[in-house]
Protein backbone atom coordinates (compact mmCIF):
# COMPACT_ATOMS: atom_id res chain seq x y z
CA UNK A 1 0.00 0.00 0.00
CA UNK A 2 1.43 3.40 -0.70
CA UNK A 3 0.67 6.82 0.51
CA UNK A 4 1.41 10.24 -1.46
CA UNK A 5 0.50 13.59 0.27
CA UNK A 6 -0.08 17.27 -1.29
CA UNK A 7 -0.35 20.07 0.93
CA UNK A 8 -2.06 23.21 0.37
CA UNK A 9 -2.44 26.22 2.91
CA UNK A 10 -5.65 25.05 4.28
CA UNK A 11 -6.04 21.66 3.14
CA UNK A 12 -3.62 17.96 3.25
CA UNK A 13 -5.08 16.08 0.95
CA UNK A 14 -3.70 12.50 1.56
CA UNK A 15 -3.59 9.85 -1.63
CA UNK A 16 -3.83 5.68 -0.70
CA UNK A 17 -3.32 3.54 -3.23
CA UNK A 18 -3.53 -0.67 -3.27
CA UNK A 19 -5.11 -2.96 -0.67
CA UNK A 20 -6.67 -1.64 2.66
CA UNK A 21 -6.51 -5.02 4.66
CA UNK A 22 -5.49 -5.95 8.05
CA UNK A 23 -2.23 -6.58 6.93
CA UNK A 24 -1.12 -3.57 5.20
CA UNK A 25 -3.05 -1.84 7.96
CA UNK A 26 -0.10 -1.06 10.75
CA UNK A 27 2.16 0.24 7.94
CA UNK A 28 -0.70 2.97 6.40
CA UNK A 29 -1.52 3.70 9.92
CA UNK A 30 2.20 4.66 10.73
CA UNK A 31 2.66 6.62 7.54
CA UNK A 32 -0.82 8.71 7.70
CA UNK A 33 -0.34 9.82 11.73
CA UNK A 34 3.32 10.84 11.10
CA UNK A 35 1.91 13.06 8.03
CA UNK A 36 -1.79 14.20 10.52
CA UNK A 37 0.79 15.24 13.03
CA UNK A 38 3.29 16.86 10.91
CA UNK A 39 0.50 18.68 9.21
CA UNK A 40 -1.14 19.80 12.47
CA UNK A 41 -3.40 22.77 12.46
CA UNK A 42 -4.33 22.22 8.47
CA UNK A 43 -8.03 23.39 7.61
CA UNK A 44 -8.78 20.02 6.89
CA UNK A 45 -7.89 16.57 5.98
CA UNK A 46 -9.27 14.67 2.51
CA UNK A 47 -7.99 11.27 2.17
CA UNK A 48 -8.40 10.13 -1.73
CA UNK A 49 -9.40 6.55 -2.17
CA UNK A 50 -9.28 6.47 -5.69
CA UNK A 51 -6.54 4.23 -6.14
CA UNK A 52 -7.83 1.71 -3.61
CA UNK A 53 -8.19 -1.79 -5.19
CA UNK A 54 -9.39 -3.15 -2.22
CA UNK A 55 -11.01 -2.58 1.30
CA UNK A 56 -12.58 -4.69 4.16
CA UNK A 57 -13.95 -3.61 7.46
CA UNK A 58 -10.01 -2.92 8.81
CA UNK A 59 -10.71 0.59 6.89
CA UNK A 60 -13.67 1.60 8.86
CA UNK A 61 -11.25 1.10 11.66
CA UNK A 62 -8.50 3.02 10.11
CA UNK A 63 -10.96 6.20 9.14
CA UNK A 64 -12.57 5.85 12.67
CA UNK A 65 -9.14 5.84 14.41
CA UNK A 66 -7.87 9.02 12.13
CA UNK A 67 -11.08 10.58 12.76
CA UNK A 68 -10.44 10.62 16.48
CA UNK A 69 -7.21 11.52 16.32
CA UNK A 70 -8.07 14.57 13.84
CA UNK A 71 -10.76 15.42 16.63
CA UNK A 72 -8.25 16.10 19.12
CA UNK A 73 -6.86 19.11 16.91
CA UNK A 74 -10.60 20.07 16.02
CA UNK A 75 -9.28 19.59 12.35
CA UNK A 76 -12.21 17.76 10.12
CA UNK A 77 -11.75 14.69 8.01
CA UNK A 78 -13.09 14.36 4.72
CA UNK A 79 -13.09 11.56 1.78
CA UNK A 80 -13.14 11.52 -1.70
CA UNK A 81 -13.12 9.40 -4.85
CA UNK A 82 -14.24 6.20 -2.87
CA UNK A 83 -15.10 3.43 -5.85
CA UNK A 84 -18.14 1.61 -5.64
CA UNK A 85 -16.86 -1.61 -3.82
CA UNK A 86 -14.98 1.06 -1.25
CA UNK A 87 -18.27 2.31 -1.38
CA UNK A 88 -20.25 -0.20 -0.19
CA UNK A 89 -18.29 -1.48 2.83
CA UNK A 90 -17.84 2.56 3.97
CA UNK A 91 -21.62 2.43 3.38
CA UNK A 92 -22.57 -0.37 5.61
CA UNK A 93 -20.88 1.31 9.07
CA UNK A 94 -22.81 4.77 8.04
CA UNK A 95 -19.24 6.62 8.54
CA UNK A 96 -19.94 9.06 6.09
CA UNK A 97 -22.27 10.84 8.91
CA UNK A 98 -18.42 11.26 10.69
CA UNK A 99 -16.60 11.66 7.82
CA UNK A 100 -18.08 13.21 5.25
CA UNK A 101 -17.85 12.49 1.11
CA UNK A 102 -16.59 14.93 -0.90
CA UNK B 1 -20.90 -32.28 -11.18
CA UNK B 2 -19.86 -29.83 -8.12
CA UNK B 3 -16.66 -28.07 -8.26
CA UNK B 4 -14.65 -28.46 -4.68
CA UNK B 5 -11.51 -26.72 -3.29
CA UNK B 6 -10.14 -26.53 0.10
CA UNK B 7 -7.26 -24.25 1.40
CA UNK B 8 -5.25 -24.88 4.73
CA UNK B 9 -2.70 -22.16 5.56
CA UNK B 10 -1.00 -20.67 8.15
CA UNK B 11 -2.69 -18.11 9.95
CA UNK B 12 -0.24 -15.06 8.68
CA UNK B 13 -1.80 -11.43 8.09
CA UNK B 14 0.64 -11.57 5.13
CA UNK B 15 -1.34 -14.32 3.54
CA UNK B 16 -4.95 -12.33 3.74
CA UNK B 17 -4.37 -11.45 0.33
CA UNK B 18 -3.99 -14.38 -1.14
CA UNK B 19 -6.61 -16.19 0.93
CA UNK B 20 -9.39 -13.65 -0.94
CA UNK B 21 -7.66 -14.12 -4.16
CA UNK B 22 -7.46 -17.92 -4.16
CA UNK B 23 -11.24 -17.99 -3.69
CA UNK B 24 -11.74 -15.47 -6.00
CA UNK B 25 -10.16 -17.23 -8.64
CA UNK B 26 -12.18 -20.57 -7.89
CA UNK B 27 -15.49 -18.43 -8.28
CA UNK B 28 -14.15 -17.21 -12.14
CA UNK B 29 -15.46 -20.29 -13.44
CA UNK B 30 -18.87 -19.72 -12.39
CA UNK B 31 -18.82 -16.49 -14.31
CA UNK B 32 -19.46 -13.85 -11.44
CA UNK B 33 -19.59 -10.12 -12.20
CA UNK B 34 -16.77 -7.90 -10.67
CA UNK B 35 -19.04 -6.54 -7.94
CA UNK B 36 -20.19 -9.94 -7.01
CA UNK B 37 -16.27 -11.29 -6.53
CA UNK B 38 -15.25 -8.13 -5.02
CA UNK B 39 -18.32 -8.96 -2.18
CA UNK B 40 -16.66 -12.24 -1.96
CA UNK B 41 -13.28 -11.30 -1.52
CA UNK B 42 -14.53 -8.97 0.74
CA UNK B 43 -16.40 -11.15 2.82
CA UNK B 44 -13.58 -13.48 3.05
CA UNK B 45 -11.15 -11.33 3.88
CA UNK B 46 -13.67 -10.26 6.85
CA UNK B 47 -13.49 -13.97 8.01
CA UNK B 48 -9.83 -15.15 7.43
CA UNK B 49 -8.95 -11.67 9.42
CA UNK B 50 -10.78 -12.99 12.02
CA UNK B 51 -9.14 -16.03 12.43
CA UNK B 52 -5.96 -14.35 12.41
CA UNK B 53 -6.48 -11.49 15.17
CA UNK B 54 -9.16 -12.98 17.36
CA UNK B 55 -8.64 -17.02 17.29
CA UNK B 56 -5.11 -17.07 17.40
CA UNK B 57 -4.50 -13.50 18.18
CA UNK B 58 -0.90 -13.53 16.80
CA UNK B 59 -0.09 -17.27 18.25
CA UNK B 60 0.59 -19.99 15.67
CA UNK B 61 -2.25 -21.63 13.93
CA UNK B 62 -3.72 -23.13 10.64
CA UNK B 63 -6.93 -21.74 8.63
CA UNK B 64 -9.39 -23.94 6.53
CA UNK B 65 -10.98 -22.56 4.07
CA UNK B 66 -14.25 -24.89 1.68
CA UNK B 67 -15.91 -23.72 -1.32
CA UNK B 68 -17.88 -25.80 -3.08
CA UNK B 69 -20.35 -24.90 -6.17
CA UNK B 70 -23.83 -26.11 -7.18
CA UNK B 71 -25.19 -24.65 -9.85
CA UNK B 72 -24.26 -20.90 -9.69
CA UNK B 73 -23.95 -20.59 -6.17
CA UNK B 74 -20.76 -20.90 -4.20
CA UNK B 75 -20.82 -22.20 -0.38
CA UNK B 76 -17.51 -21.43 1.49
CA UNK B 77 -16.56 -22.23 4.92
CA UNK B 78 -14.20 -21.29 6.83
CA UNK B 79 -12.51 -22.39 10.08
CA UNK B 80 -10.15 -22.15 13.10
CA UNK B 81 -9.16 -23.93 15.86
CA UNK B 82 -8.64 -21.06 17.45
CA UNK B 83 -9.99 -19.54 21.27
CA UNK B 84 -13.77 -19.42 19.56
CA UNK B 85 -16.60 -16.95 20.72
CA UNK B 86 -18.18 -17.14 23.95
CA UNK B 87 -21.65 -15.37 23.12
CA UNK B 88 -22.07 -15.53 19.27
CA UNK B 89 -25.30 -13.67 19.43
CA UNK B 90 -22.94 -10.54 21.20
CA UNK B 91 -20.04 -11.23 18.36
CA UNK B 92 -22.51 -10.84 15.71
CA UNK B 93 -24.09 -6.71 16.54
CA UNK B 94 -22.91 -4.19 14.71
CA UNK B 95 -19.52 -2.50 15.98
CA UNK B 96 -19.61 -4.95 19.00
CA UNK B 97 -15.37 -6.04 19.21
CA UNK B 98 -13.40 -7.42 21.85
CA UNK B 99 -9.71 -5.67 20.01
CA UNK B 100 -10.92 -1.78 20.85
CA UNK B 101 -7.42 -1.05 20.93
CA UNK B 102 -6.51 -2.44 17.67
CA UNK B 103 -9.15 -0.11 16.04
CA UNK B 104 -11.31 -2.76 14.70
CA UNK B 105 -14.52 -1.64 13.88
CA UNK B 106 -16.75 -4.57 14.93
CA UNK B 107 -18.15 -4.74 11.06
CA UNK B 108 -16.74 -7.73 10.10
CA UNK B 109 -19.75 -9.96 10.80
CA UNK B 110 -21.92 -7.36 9.59
CA UNK B 111 -20.04 -6.87 5.92
CA UNK B 112 -19.85 -11.21 5.95
CA UNK B 113 -23.75 -10.55 6.51
CA UNK B 114 -24.12 -8.05 4.10
CA UNK B 115 -22.13 -9.09 1.24
CA UNK B 116 -23.19 -12.46 0.87
CA UNK B 117 -26.71 -14.53 0.09
CA UNK B 118 -26.35 -16.48 3.10
CA UNK B 119 -24.24 -16.67 6.80
CA UNK B 120 -24.34 -18.79 9.63
CA UNK B 121 -21.47 -19.04 12.69
CA UNK B 122 -20.97 -21.81 14.67
CA UNK B 123 -18.35 -21.34 17.48
CA UNK B 124 -17.98 -22.19 21.42
CA UNK B 125 -15.20 -20.96 23.94
CA UNK B 126 -12.44 -23.01 23.37
CA UNK B 127 -13.69 -24.75 20.41
CA UNK B 128 -12.61 -22.84 17.22
CA UNK B 129 -15.56 -20.90 15.20
CA UNK B 130 -16.61 -21.84 11.76
CA UNK B 131 -18.48 -19.19 9.20
CA UNK B 132 -20.11 -20.53 6.50
CA UNK B 133 -21.66 -18.06 4.22
CA UNK B 134 -22.93 -18.67 0.21
CA UNK B 135 -23.18 -16.06 -2.95
CA UNK B 136 -25.59 -17.29 -5.55
CA UNK B 137 -23.76 -15.20 -8.59
CA UNK B 138 -26.24 -13.64 -11.22
CA UNK B 139 -28.83 -13.10 -9.17
CA UNK B 140 -27.84 -9.65 -7.94
CA UNK B 141 -30.06 -9.60 -4.93
CA UNK B 142 -28.50 -9.52 -2.09
CA UNK B 143 -26.07 -6.87 -3.32
CA UNK B 144 -29.30 -4.62 -4.69
CA UNK B 145 -30.82 -5.17 -0.94
CA UNK B 146 -27.52 -3.88 0.28
CA UNK B 147 -27.13 -0.79 -1.67
CA UNK B 148 -30.93 -0.04 -1.11
CA UNK B 149 -30.53 0.43 2.84
CA UNK C 1 8.38 -18.40 10.32
CA UNK C 2 7.84 -20.70 7.29
CA UNK C 3 4.64 -19.89 5.39
CA UNK C 4 2.71 -23.25 4.19
CA UNK C 5 -0.02 -23.55 2.61
CA UNK C 6 -2.25 -26.81 1.60
CA UNK C 7 -4.69 -26.56 -1.85
CA UNK C 8 -6.77 -29.80 -2.56
CA UNK C 9 -9.64 -29.79 -5.47
CA UNK C 10 -11.31 -31.54 -8.13
CA UNK C 11 -9.89 -33.03 -11.21
CA UNK C 12 -11.31 -30.35 -13.38
CA UNK C 13 -9.53 -28.78 -16.18
CA UNK C 14 -11.52 -25.59 -15.27
CA UNK C 15 -9.38 -25.23 -12.08
CA UNK C 16 -6.09 -25.55 -14.64
CA UNK C 17 -6.35 -21.38 -14.15
CA UNK C 18 -7.45 -21.29 -10.09
CA UNK C 19 -4.64 -23.53 -9.24
CA UNK C 20 -1.69 -21.44 -11.12
CA UNK C 21 -3.07 -18.76 -9.86
CA UNK C 22 -3.14 -19.74 -5.98
CA UNK C 23 0.25 -20.77 -5.97
CA UNK C 24 1.11 -17.39 -7.48
CA UNK C 25 -0.61 -15.49 -5.12
CA UNK C 26 0.54 -17.20 -2.32
CA UNK C 27 4.30 -16.55 -3.57
CA UNK C 28 3.47 -12.89 -4.17
CA UNK C 29 4.27 -12.55 -0.52
CA UNK C 30 8.26 -13.70 -1.48
CA UNK C 31 8.54 -11.01 -3.28
CA UNK C 32 9.10 -12.72 -6.92
CA UNK C 33 10.29 -10.71 -10.22
CA UNK C 34 7.35 -10.62 -12.67
CA UNK C 35 9.75 -13.68 -14.95
CA UNK C 36 10.02 -16.14 -11.90
CA UNK C 37 6.16 -15.45 -10.87
CA UNK C 38 5.08 -16.83 -14.34
CA UNK C 39 8.05 -19.71 -13.96
CA UNK C 40 6.25 -20.66 -11.22
CA UNK C 41 3.01 -20.21 -12.66
CA UNK C 42 4.07 -22.00 -16.36
CA UNK C 43 4.98 -25.15 -13.87
CA UNK C 44 2.35 -25.91 -11.75
CA UNK C 45 -0.10 -25.60 -14.76
CA UNK C 46 2.10 -28.18 -16.44
CA UNK C 47 1.78 -30.61 -13.10
CA UNK C 48 -1.71 -29.84 -12.62
CA UNK C 49 -2.46 -30.41 -16.13
CA UNK C 50 -0.79 -33.45 -16.32
CA UNK C 51 -3.03 -34.39 -13.07
CA UNK C 52 -6.20 -34.20 -15.02
CA UNK C 53 -4.88 -35.29 -18.22
CA UNK C 54 -2.52 -38.18 -17.83
CA UNK C 55 -3.43 -39.34 -13.76
CA UNK C 56 -7.38 -39.54 -14.05
CA UNK C 57 -7.87 -39.29 -17.87
CA UNK C 58 -11.35 -37.67 -17.29
CA UNK C 59 -12.21 -39.84 -14.32
CA UNK C 60 -13.25 -37.42 -11.02
CA UNK C 61 -10.15 -37.60 -8.36
CA UNK C 62 -8.84 -35.06 -6.30
CA UNK C 63 -5.50 -32.87 -6.71
CA UNK C 64 -3.24 -31.67 -3.90
CA UNK C 65 -0.90 -28.66 -4.02
CA UNK C 66 1.48 -27.76 -0.49
CA UNK C 67 3.94 -24.97 -0.72
CA UNK C 68 6.55 -24.07 2.04
CA UNK C 69 8.55 -21.04 2.08
CA UNK C 70 12.28 -21.02 3.41
CA UNK C 71 14.08 -17.93 3.24
CA UNK C 72 13.51 -16.72 -0.23
CA UNK C 73 12.68 -19.85 -2.10
CA UNK C 74 9.22 -21.86 -2.36
CA UNK C 75 8.94 -25.45 -2.50
CA UNK C 76 5.88 -26.75 -4.04
CA UNK C 77 4.44 -30.39 -4.01
CA UNK C 78 1.90 -31.65 -6.38
CA UNK C 79 0.45 -35.20 -6.15
CA UNK C 80 -2.33 -37.20 -7.04
CA UNK C 81 -3.61 -40.47 -6.54
CA UNK C 82 -4.19 -41.84 -10.02
CA UNK C 83 -2.65 -44.10 -12.34
CA UNK C 84 1.01 -43.09 -12.00
CA UNK C 85 3.82 -43.32 -14.46
CA UNK C 86 5.21 -47.01 -15.47
CA UNK C 87 8.72 -45.44 -16.23
CA UNK C 88 9.69 -42.29 -14.93
CA UNK C 89 13.03 -42.03 -16.80
CA UNK C 90 11.19 -42.57 -20.28
CA UNK C 91 8.29 -39.57 -19.21
CA UNK C 92 11.08 -37.11 -18.44
CA UNK C 93 12.37 -37.22 -21.92
CA UNK C 94 11.72 -34.36 -24.22
CA UNK C 95 8.97 -34.65 -26.63
CA UNK C 96 7.81 -38.32 -24.88
CA UNK C 97 4.01 -38.03 -24.85
CA UNK C 98 1.65 -41.61 -24.33
CA UNK C 99 -1.06 -39.15 -25.24
CA UNK C 100 0.03 -38.40 -29.09
CA UNK C 101 -3.77 -37.99 -30.52
CA UNK C 102 -4.75 -35.39 -28.20
CA UNK C 103 -1.82 -33.06 -29.12
CA UNK C 104 0.57 -33.25 -25.98
CA UNK C 105 3.47 -31.93 -26.80
CA UNK C 106 5.67 -34.20 -24.39
CA UNK C 107 7.49 -30.98 -23.00
CA UNK C 108 5.76 -30.63 -19.95
CA UNK C 109 8.15 -32.29 -17.44
CA UNK C 110 10.87 -30.60 -19.57
CA UNK C 111 9.63 -27.14 -19.09
CA UNK C 112 9.24 -27.50 -15.11
CA UNK C 113 12.62 -29.07 -14.69
CA UNK C 114 13.32 -26.13 -16.57
CA UNK C 115 11.41 -23.16 -15.33
CA UNK C 116 12.35 -24.37 -11.91
CA UNK C 117 15.12 -24.37 -9.82
CA UNK C 118 14.48 -28.24 -8.73
CA UNK C 119 12.73 -30.65 -9.71
CA UNK C 120 12.04 -34.41 -8.98
CA UNK C 121 9.25 -36.67 -9.56
CA UNK C 122 8.11 -39.68 -7.78
CA UNK C 123 5.83 -42.23 -9.60
CA UNK C 124 4.72 -46.17 -8.94
CA UNK C 125 1.65 -47.43 -11.47
CA UNK C 126 -0.95 -47.43 -9.74
CA UNK C 127 0.05 -45.72 -7.04
CA UNK C 128 -0.60 -41.98 -7.97
CA UNK C 129 2.47 -39.08 -8.89
CA UNK C 130 3.87 -36.58 -6.96
CA UNK C 131 6.46 -33.44 -8.36
CA UNK C 132 8.27 -31.46 -6.38
CA UNK C 133 9.68 -28.49 -7.36
CA UNK C 134 11.14 -25.37 -5.86
CA UNK C 135 12.23 -22.13 -7.08
CA UNK C 136 14.81 -19.76 -5.22
CA UNK C 137 13.84 -16.04 -5.95
CA UNK C 138 16.20 -13.41 -6.42
CA UNK C 139 18.73 -15.26 -7.70
CA UNK C 140 18.08 -15.58 -11.29
CA UNK C 141 20.12 -18.00 -11.41
CA UNK C 142 17.98 -21.05 -13.20
CA UNK C 143 15.99 -18.43 -15.28
CA UNK C 144 19.04 -17.00 -16.80
CA UNK C 145 20.78 -20.39 -17.28
CA UNK C 146 17.54 -21.35 -19.28
CA UNK C 147 17.25 -18.53 -22.00
CA UNK C 148 20.97 -18.81 -22.20
CA UNK C 149 21.08 -22.37 -23.32
CA UNK D 1 -9.33 -17.13 -24.96
CA UNK D 2 -10.42 -15.12 -27.84
CA UNK D 3 -9.35 -14.99 -31.50
CA UNK D 4 -9.67 -13.00 -33.94
CA UNK D 5 -8.65 -13.42 -37.84
CA UNK D 6 -7.73 -10.83 -40.60
CA UNK D 7 -7.17 -12.05 -44.04
CA UNK D 8 -5.44 -10.24 -46.84
CA UNK D 9 -5.02 -11.82 -50.68
CA UNK D 10 -1.59 -13.64 -49.31
CA UNK D 11 -1.70 -13.98 -45.87
CA UNK D 12 -4.23 -14.80 -43.13
CA UNK D 13 -3.39 -13.33 -39.69
CA UNK D 14 -4.92 -14.75 -36.85
CA UNK D 15 -4.84 -13.31 -33.37
CA UNK D 16 -4.98 -15.12 -29.97
CA UNK D 17 -5.83 -12.97 -26.67
CA UNK D 18 -6.18 -14.41 -23.15
CA UNK D 19 -4.51 -17.56 -21.63
CA UNK D 20 -3.56 -20.76 -23.70
CA UNK D 21 -3.65 -23.76 -21.27
CA UNK D 22 -5.35 -27.15 -21.63
CA UNK D 23 -8.94 -25.85 -20.27
CA UNK D 24 -8.99 -23.24 -23.36
CA UNK D 25 -7.14 -25.46 -25.81
CA UNK D 26 -10.10 -27.44 -27.15
CA UNK D 27 -12.50 -23.91 -28.26
CA UNK D 28 -9.17 -22.35 -29.64
CA UNK D 29 -8.16 -25.41 -31.47
CA UNK D 30 -11.85 -25.64 -33.17
CA UNK D 31 -12.29 -21.85 -33.97
CA UNK D 32 -8.84 -21.90 -35.58
CA UNK D 33 -9.07 -24.76 -37.55
CA UNK D 34 -12.41 -23.65 -39.21
CA UNK D 35 -11.07 -20.37 -40.31
CA UNK D 36 -7.83 -22.50 -41.96
CA UNK D 37 -10.45 -25.05 -43.35
CA UNK D 38 -11.97 -21.46 -44.76
CA UNK D 39 -9.20 -20.01 -46.37
CA UNK D 40 -7.47 -23.61 -47.57
CA UNK D 41 -4.99 -22.38 -50.41
CA UNK D 42 -3.91 -18.92 -48.48
CA UNK D 43 -0.39 -18.37 -48.99
CA UNK D 44 0.76 -18.05 -45.25
CA UNK D 45 -0.58 -18.14 -41.78
CA UNK D 46 0.49 -15.92 -39.06
CA UNK D 47 -0.32 -16.59 -35.46
CA UNK D 48 0.06 -13.44 -33.60
CA UNK D 49 0.31 -13.69 -29.84
CA UNK D 50 1.04 -10.73 -28.10
CA UNK D 51 -2.26 -10.78 -26.61
CA UNK D 52 -1.61 -14.16 -25.01
CA UNK D 53 -1.44 -13.22 -21.38
CA UNK D 54 -0.49 -17.14 -20.37
CA UNK D 55 0.65 -20.38 -22.08
CA UNK D 56 1.96 -23.52 -21.06
CA UNK D 57 3.47 -26.67 -22.70
CA UNK D 58 -0.27 -26.96 -24.41
CA UNK D 59 0.63 -24.69 -26.90
CA UNK D 60 3.18 -26.23 -28.44
CA UNK D 61 1.02 -29.47 -28.88
CA UNK D 62 -1.46 -26.52 -30.42
CA UNK D 63 1.03 -25.19 -32.64
CA UNK D 64 2.56 -28.52 -33.78
CA UNK D 65 -0.79 -29.62 -34.48
CA UNK D 66 -1.56 -26.45 -36.47
CA UNK D 67 1.57 -26.71 -38.71
CA UNK D 68 0.89 -30.12 -39.39
CA UNK D 69 -2.37 -29.68 -40.74
CA UNK D 70 -1.29 -26.87 -43.01
CA UNK D 71 1.42 -28.90 -44.16
CA UNK D 72 -1.02 -30.63 -46.30
CA UNK D 73 -1.81 -27.58 -47.62
CA UNK D 74 1.79 -26.94 -48.13
CA UNK D 75 1.05 -23.23 -46.16
CA UNK D 76 3.81 -22.46 -44.08
CA UNK D 77 2.88 -21.24 -40.68
CA UNK D 78 4.92 -18.05 -38.87
CA UNK D 79 4.26 -16.89 -35.45
CA UNK D 80 4.97 -13.12 -34.19
CA UNK D 81 4.58 -10.81 -31.48
CA UNK D 82 5.75 -13.36 -28.74
CA UNK D 83 6.29 -11.90 -25.19
CA UNK D 84 9.39 -12.76 -23.17
CA UNK D 85 7.31 -15.87 -21.22
CA UNK D 86 5.50 -17.25 -23.94
CA UNK D 87 9.02 -16.94 -25.74
CA UNK D 88 10.41 -18.90 -23.06
CA UNK D 89 8.24 -21.60 -23.24
CA UNK D 90 8.09 -21.66 -27.33
CA UNK D 91 12.18 -22.06 -27.30
CA UNK D 92 12.30 -25.02 -25.09
CA UNK D 93 11.06 -26.98 -27.79
CA UNK D 94 12.87 -25.69 -30.23
CA UNK D 95 9.22 -24.98 -32.29
CA UNK D 96 11.10 -22.03 -34.62
CA UNK D 97 12.69 -24.34 -36.47
CA UNK D 98 9.72 -25.60 -37.89
CA UNK D 99 7.48 -22.23 -37.38
CA UNK D 100 9.47 -19.40 -37.31
CA UNK D 101 9.47 -16.05 -35.91
CA UNK D 102 8.28 -13.20 -37.87
N1 LIG E 1 -12.73 -16.57 14.31
C1 LIG E 1 -12.97 -15.96 15.50
N2 LIG E 1 -12.44 -16.47 16.65
C2 LIG E 1 -12.68 -15.87 17.85
N3 LIG E 1 -13.43 -14.76 18.00
C3 LIG E 1 -13.97 -14.20 16.90
C4 LIG E 1 -13.76 -14.75 15.60
N4 LIG E 1 -14.42 -13.98 14.70
C5 LIG E 1 -15.00 -13.00 15.41
N5 LIG E 1 -14.75 -13.11 16.73
C6 LIG E 1 -15.26 -12.24 17.82
O1 LIG E 1 -16.38 -11.52 17.33
C7 LIG E 1 -16.16 -10.11 17.45
C8 LIG E 1 -16.83 -9.37 16.30
O2 LIG E 1 -16.21 -9.72 15.06
P1 LIG E 1 -16.34 -8.75 13.79
O3 LIG E 1 -17.78 -8.39 13.60
O4 LIG E 1 -15.65 -9.40 12.65
O5 LIG E 1 -15.58 -7.41 14.22
P2 LIG E 1 -14.02 -7.13 14.47
O6 LIG E 1 -13.23 -8.19 13.78
O7 LIG E 1 -13.81 -5.79 13.88
O8 LIG E 1 -13.83 -7.18 15.96
C9 LIG E 1 -14.65 -9.96 17.50
O9 LIG E 1 -14.24 -8.76 18.11
C10 LIG E 1 -14.24 -11.20 18.28
O10 LIG E 1 -14.40 -11.01 19.67
N1 LIG F 1 0.55 -37.13 -13.00
C1 LIG F 1 0.77 -38.09 -13.94
N2 LIG F 1 0.14 -39.29 -13.85
C2 LIG F 1 0.34 -40.25 -14.78
N3 LIG F 1 1.17 -40.11 -15.85
C3 LIG F 1 1.84 -38.93 -15.98
C4 LIG F 1 1.67 -37.87 -15.06
N4 LIG F 1 2.46 -36.85 -15.45
C5 LIG F 1 3.08 -37.25 -16.57
N5 LIG F 1 2.73 -38.52 -16.90
C6 LIG F 1 3.25 -39.31 -18.04
O1 LIG F 1 4.46 -38.72 -18.48
C7 LIG F 1 4.36 -38.36 -19.86
C8 LIG F 1 5.17 -37.12 -20.15
O2 LIG F 1 4.62 -36.00 -19.48
P1 LIG F 1 4.90 -34.52 -19.99
O3 LIG F 1 6.37 -34.36 -20.15
O4 LIG F 1 4.24 -33.59 -19.04
O5 LIG F 1 4.26 -34.43 -21.43
P2 LIG F 1 2.72 -34.44 -21.88
O6 LIG F 1 1.86 -34.05 -20.72
O7 LIG F 1 2.67 -33.45 -22.98
O8 LIG F 1 2.42 -35.84 -22.34
C9 LIG F 1 2.89 -38.22 -20.11
O9 LIG F 1 2.55 -38.41 -21.46
C10 LIG F 1 2.30 -39.31 -19.22
O10 LIG F 1 2.38 -40.59 -19.83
Amino acid sequence: MDIAVKGTADTLYIYLSGELDEYNAPAVRARVDRELDAHAGVGQVVIDLAEVRFMDSTAIGFLIGRYKKLKRYSTPLFVRSVGAAADKVLSVSGIYTLIPKI
Amino acid sequence: MNNYMKLEFTALSENEPFARNAVAAFCLALDPSLDELSDVKTAVSEAVTNCIVHAYRGMQGKICIECETEGDAVHIRISDSGRGIEDVAKALEPFYTTSEGEERSGMGFTIMQTFMSDFAVQSEKGGGTCVRMSKYFGRNKSSEVANAE
